[in-house]
């Protein structure tokens, strides 16, 4: 593989970023929807720039990847080692997966209530209930991808005389971490999209949530629609960082 | 079902006599254990689902001994050595070990499922260190006996290699070392050499004996080439088809350490055919 | 400086507090406020009742009321907002497809059944209701009532998903300067519930909590003063709208002319007020929006002197 | 396994349930909030069984249902060839990564104005804009789950000549199933929370979350909360159905 | 990189001559098959990584003949086979079919790694019949061909199981049996009988060659039983370790059908012989 046909390959992304613009200008274009309601895309890359330079996009921008990076951290740091406890035992993990299930399907707006009352209105409450939900989608891919681990790479340690400690750290830890990735993966994108949502509808003074519904309460269709592909692009851009991190750990997969 | 602890505890004072001289205590212990015998099976019962693996299977396996099992594809073999090392649950019966419990025991075991036995997240090398590790051996002693068992192994690997990039003849050898590195008590082997080209088979039936030699492990190992399995043992356990019984024990006694001559030898012959006339009697079902 | 917890919704019905805030009333009392923002009447009533804020900008009173019930005195207001068609508030708005001009002509409209969108919560969801049935119209049959979330309001009736909508301000002004959309009637409450000429319906209020006042009754004796300089200031100087900007969910195009309620402190309702305000609230009774009567006056309290 | 034993086998999500309920009473009992705020798990359940047993309950929960199943099938049903079709070829799959990975990262909450403006207020807008969301995810997961596939088998049917699209339907789509089912499980889950938020923010006569947000209107805690309880036990029951199937079809997992 | 189609096409009609009375098609064709060759390999690369496999290798497999392929561990046959199936790329030269491309020629593979090979969501019955649903033969004529193969075979083995409730040899054999059950044109075989017991592997031998002899298929078979590969053998490919060449094309011409007696016969002694004094010669590190 030469030079040029590296950088076409490392320049795959972009296709995904020029085919949505292409079709949003598609749409624009052909007017489906009013263009008030729907603006042209150059206008919202226009509005994305301005925002961006003169820096209150770029404000709120960073206040949602702090937000963001620190709950998706702690429901990582928590959720692992839980899931991999857990998965570790068929019987444990079904005796909770009700509990795990049934907060995987209430939406965090319906727990922003619970954490407002219990941890008050500031960051706190939204980490936490940003760290929980995502948590949960972490710890539940690790543990499936423990239950789904091959059992003979699991005697082999067991007959080494590895104890339970050593299993889970040295054995069903590997074992899961193609699954853990994608677990991390689906939390990660949770995560944005919770920490959006709690500065939606939990007040915020800052935050892409927070410009997101301004500039929808305020009428400004293309800063709204900045607000959201700026959010879009984060996603993507934590996705990416969170594929280039497995790459260079999980070079067995498939094999 | 979780295995079985050993049962009669190995008597560390004298065992006290009672008023007639007796020694129930001793008496008890060698109805378990005949003389030498390191793990005793009894009245083991063993089916997947509807099929009836053993019913009722006893056997003693001799300390300090290799015994090599030789029967038929499917008879139970694998079953047989995964139970006794504690891997798979059985249905009835027991599996006793002298001495020591299953758990204070120090066994390894060389997988038939070579591939799916290592860690493929872990070079060569760190998979050969890694039972020593989790013996907590310190890291200077571990590089120490890793080295001199890949010096005396002398075999072309590249033991920084994932699994994944190694042939599967070099995949079997790691298996082995890995096993062979932790000196166990008592070792298992299914099918060791089926991946090994010629050469490499002699080397490690080489080794395996070096180091019963030295250390006078236990060793069960499972083949399919009569040649290694007679070559190595000092019994050979032929199987039936299943429902499996035990078809023959037969010993060979030939003098240690043996050689490429040793094939040669009339009584190797005599061993080797009586163990294929009896194979090819209870293995066969045509 | 004394410290008070405000929670604050962005909304214009808030502007006292950012009048007060920005032209620095409570520094001149003495008082430093902690806005807390909080998006909507359950968020700020729980907040109340669990103590992280002392008092709340802007809550419907009907929400407000029903806290009380379950905990007496949580908000107490100091203020309350009347709005009626000189002040406008909640207000109908039709597709221009239509062709009217009143929600009485609706019942010469041919279109079986109306979409009809209105402010989301059951409150603004009878406020709806109570408009249409006025005019003679019957839910399911005449018209469907869909109730939406503030910030797509704007959207759902430009795009012409629906005929009508029960909207709110700045909404209306919004949306009736973008596209084929008619202002058909204002101060909904107050025609159509209240049924007074000239009534006001005191939908929302400014509210403390009464454990806060009993701590410190002073402190809250000088954020009402504060209170009471803004809603003054608010009457007589079109340049306290400044303070809409930047605070408040407001257009800076529309914040000159946006309609504001009419902000009122408790010293300065009449008798007839206080009657009005009583249908309101017996009427959210009566629609179980409140779980029990309430006597009007009991959670109102003049702090200023 | 005897008679006893399996039955407490099967009762394992009990456990979940109680302890669930043990933890919230402790929570209430302890007053760590304002029990107007939260309501004792008893009152909770009360209002639960009420609501069930009057209808109102009862008929919500049964909308949502409604619209989750139809917006879970129409996500799985294109998700799943289309993720087994990008997940067959790593460069394809790079190229729309972007778009996947935005939209997932991208609230729901935030895109519907857009629906709303494309499709209206209707049940279609709902069941589009939620089929959109699970299907994203289910088509991620199972993309991965093509990815990570076991090289020998792919060669084992490419030796036997198996064409390109054999090789999808018998191979890469069976290969993929266990991680397909932790796509829909994750999927099944997402759907329900899309819906309700959409019954919550989207216009709404019905379902779980219109009750949910009316509840919190009128500030009717144990209603509120019963309907929380109500949407966290479907998602269960939801996963649990599926775990169930899975069992079925997925055998050989592990092994 | 994608497999060569064959390069010169198959003579159908006579080629035509040139003025002179020479025939360059058929010059060029003999350049690259020499009569009965099937595969032509010509100045193959292959490395991974730093490691070189094959450098600049040529081979011709001829049509119609078992080829056995023995070598050390880790010497590259199954990277051969597999470039050669198409299912690793290589580096450089020339990989060509006689006759038909890669694409039209019907090969099977038996893999040495047979666990993963099957496909465990189907039943062992199931693994058997897909080659020829794949091949789209009607359902009927499928199961009287499985129907055929499986009483031929006469093994007593449980083919409704799960590949995952065998034994590693049941696993075997059933990868056997879906390999020769389309009735190849090109068989590739690696490792086929390693976990296979004695008297399978006897079984599994002769149905090769009868198979051979019904059907003239074309084998290449990896084996590290030198037995093995002499019996089934008309040509044995000696290979050396790595970079590798080819150390010996050594032909045993023997009668078929071959029988246990084989073995015996002087031919077979000297060959077997032979084979082994060039592996230790070429193979050997030590
Ligand atoms: N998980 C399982 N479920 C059902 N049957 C099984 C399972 N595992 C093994 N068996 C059956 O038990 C029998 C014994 O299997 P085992 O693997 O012990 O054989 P083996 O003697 O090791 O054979 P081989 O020499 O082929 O390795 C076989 O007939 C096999 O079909
Ligand atoms: N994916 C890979 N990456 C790096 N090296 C590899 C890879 N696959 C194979 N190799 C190396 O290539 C060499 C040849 O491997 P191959 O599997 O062809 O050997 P083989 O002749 O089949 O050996 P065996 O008899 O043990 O099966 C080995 O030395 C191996 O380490
Ligand atoms: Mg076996
Ligand atoms: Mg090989």
């Amino acid at each position: 593989m030469n030079a040029i046909e590296r950088s076409i390959q490392s320049a795959k992304p972009l296709w995904g970023v020029l085919g949505l613009l292409a079709v949003w200008w598609l749409v624009w274009k052909i007017k489906v929807a009013d263009p008030v309601l729907l603006p042209s895309p150059q206008a919202t890359m226009f509005s994305l720039w301005s925002g961006m330079t003169d820096g209150s996009l770029w404000h709120d921008f960073v206040a949602t990847v702090r937000l963001t990076t620190v709950s998706f951290l702690l429901a990582a740091v928590i959720a692992i080692p839980l899931g991999i406890f857990l998965g570790s035992s068929v019987p444990l993990y079904r005796s909770v997966e009700f509990i795990i299930d049934f907060f995987r399907s209430t939406p965090a707006s319906a727990l922003f209530p619970l954490f407002l009352v219990l941890f008050g209105t500031g960051d706190l409450s939204k980490i936490l209930v940003t760290a929980f939900g995502a948590g949960l989608v972490i710890l539940f891919n690790v543990a499936y991808g423990v239950m789904n681990a091959r059992q003979t790479r699991l005697l082999a340690a067991k007959v080494m005389g590895a104890n339970k400690l050593q299993t889970l750290r040295d054995v069903m830890f590997w074992e899961s971490l193609p699954q853990t990735f994608i677990g991390l993966r689906n939390g990660i994108s949770l995560a944005l999209v919770i920490v959006i949502v709690a500065e939606m509808f939990i007040g915020s003074t800052e935050g892409l949530g927070h410009r997101l519904v301004e500039a929808q309460m305020l009428f400004r269709m293309p800063e709204m629609y900045a607000a959201i592909f700026a959010a879009g692009a984060l996603g993507y851009g934590l996705n990416w960082s969170s594929v280039m991190i497995e790459k260079r750990i999980v070079h067995w997969g498939g094999k | 079902m979780a295995l079985k602890l050993a049962k009669p505890e190995p008597p560390m004072a004298p065992p006290p006599e009672d008023s007639r001289g007796r020694n129930p205590e001793l008496e008890e212990r060698l109805r378990w254990f005949p003389p030498n015998t390191h793990i005793t099976i009894r009245g083991l019962d063993k089916a997947f689902g509807d099929t009836t693996i053993y019913e009722g299977f006893d056997l003693n396996i001799p300390r300090g001994k290799i015994t090599s099992v030789f029967g038929p594809n499917g008879c139970g073999k694998s079953t047989l050595i995964n139970m006794i090392s504690g891997l798979i649950p059985y249905d009835g019966g027991e599996i006793l070990f002298d001495g020591k419990s299953l758990s204070e025991t120090h066994i390894s075991y060389v997988f038939q499922n070579y591939r799916e036995a290592l860690f493929p997240w872990m070079r060569a090398i760190d998979n050969i260190h890694y039972p020593l590790k989790l013996m907590g051996v310190p890291a200077a002693e571990r590089k120490r006996r890793v080295d001199a068992l890949i010096e005396s192994f002398d075999v072309p690997i590249d033991f920084n290699a994932y699994p994944y990039q190694l042939s599967g003849g070099q995949m079997q050898t790691i298996c082995i070392m890995r096993a062979l590195v932790v000196d166990p008590e008592v070792l298992f082997l299914d099918e060791p050499f089926s991946a090994l080209d010629y050469e490499m088979t002699l080397l490690m039936r080489d080794r395996l004996q070096k180091i019963f030699q030295e250390r006078g492990t236990t060793m069960m190992m499972v083949s399919h080439n009569l040649e290694d399995a007679v070559w190595l043992a000092d019994h050979i356990l032929l199987l039936t088809r299943k429902p499996t019984r035990i078809a023959d024990m037969v010993a060979f006694e030939a003098d240690r350490p043996r050689t490429a001559t040793t094939v040669s030898d009339p009584e190797f012959v005599r061993v080797q055919k009586h163990c294929l006339e009896i194979f090819l009697k209870e293995a066969s079902v045509r | 400086a004394d410290l008070v917890r405000v929670g604050s919704f962005p909304v214009a019905s808030s502007l006292p507090y950012y009048v007060a805030k920005d032209r620095g009333y409570f520094a001149e009392q003495g008082i430093e406020t902690e806005e807390v923002r909080l998006m909507g009447g359950p968020a700020l009533l729980s907040a109340l009742i669990s103590g992280q804020i002392d008092a709340a900008a802007n809550l419907v009173t009907l929400e407000g009321m029903n806290g009380n019930l379950l905990r007496a005195g949580v908000a107490t207001y100091i203020a309350i907002n009347g709005q009626n068609t000189e002040y406008p508030m909640e207000q109908y708005v039709a597709h221009g497809r239509l062709g009217i001009e009143t929600l009485e002509e609706l019942v010469n409209v041919d279109k079986r059944p109306l979409r009809v969108m209105s402010a989301p919560g059951p409150a603004n969801m009878a406020v709806a209701r109570a408009g249409l049935s006025a005019v003679g119209l019957t839910e399911g049959q005449d018209y469907i009532l869909n109730e939406l979330a503030m910030n797509l309001h704007v959207e759902a009736m430009l795009a012409g998903t629906f005929d009508l909508g029960m909207t709110l301000e700045p909404n209306a002004t919004v949306m009736l300067g973008r596209g084929n959309l008619v202002a058909i009637e204002s101060g909904i409450i107050a025609n159509r519930v209240i049924q007074r000429e000239g009534a006001q319906a005191w939908a929302a209020g400014a509210a403390l909590n009464q454990a806060f006042i009993d701590a410190n009754p002073d402190v809250a004796r000088r954020f009402a003063l504060a209170w009471s300089k803004a809603v003054d200031d608010i009457a007589n100087d079109p340049g306290a709208r400044e303070s809409l900007k930047g605070n408040t969910f407001t257009p800076d195009d529309i914040a000159a002319t946006v309609p504001l309620p009419k902000f009122t402190m408790i010293k300065d309702l009449d008798d007839q007020d206080l009657a009005d305000f009583q249908t309101f609230l017996d009427w959210g009774t009566e629609l179980g929006l409140m779980r029990q009567n309430v006597a009007a006056s009991t959670f109102l309290k003049d702090l200023e002197n």
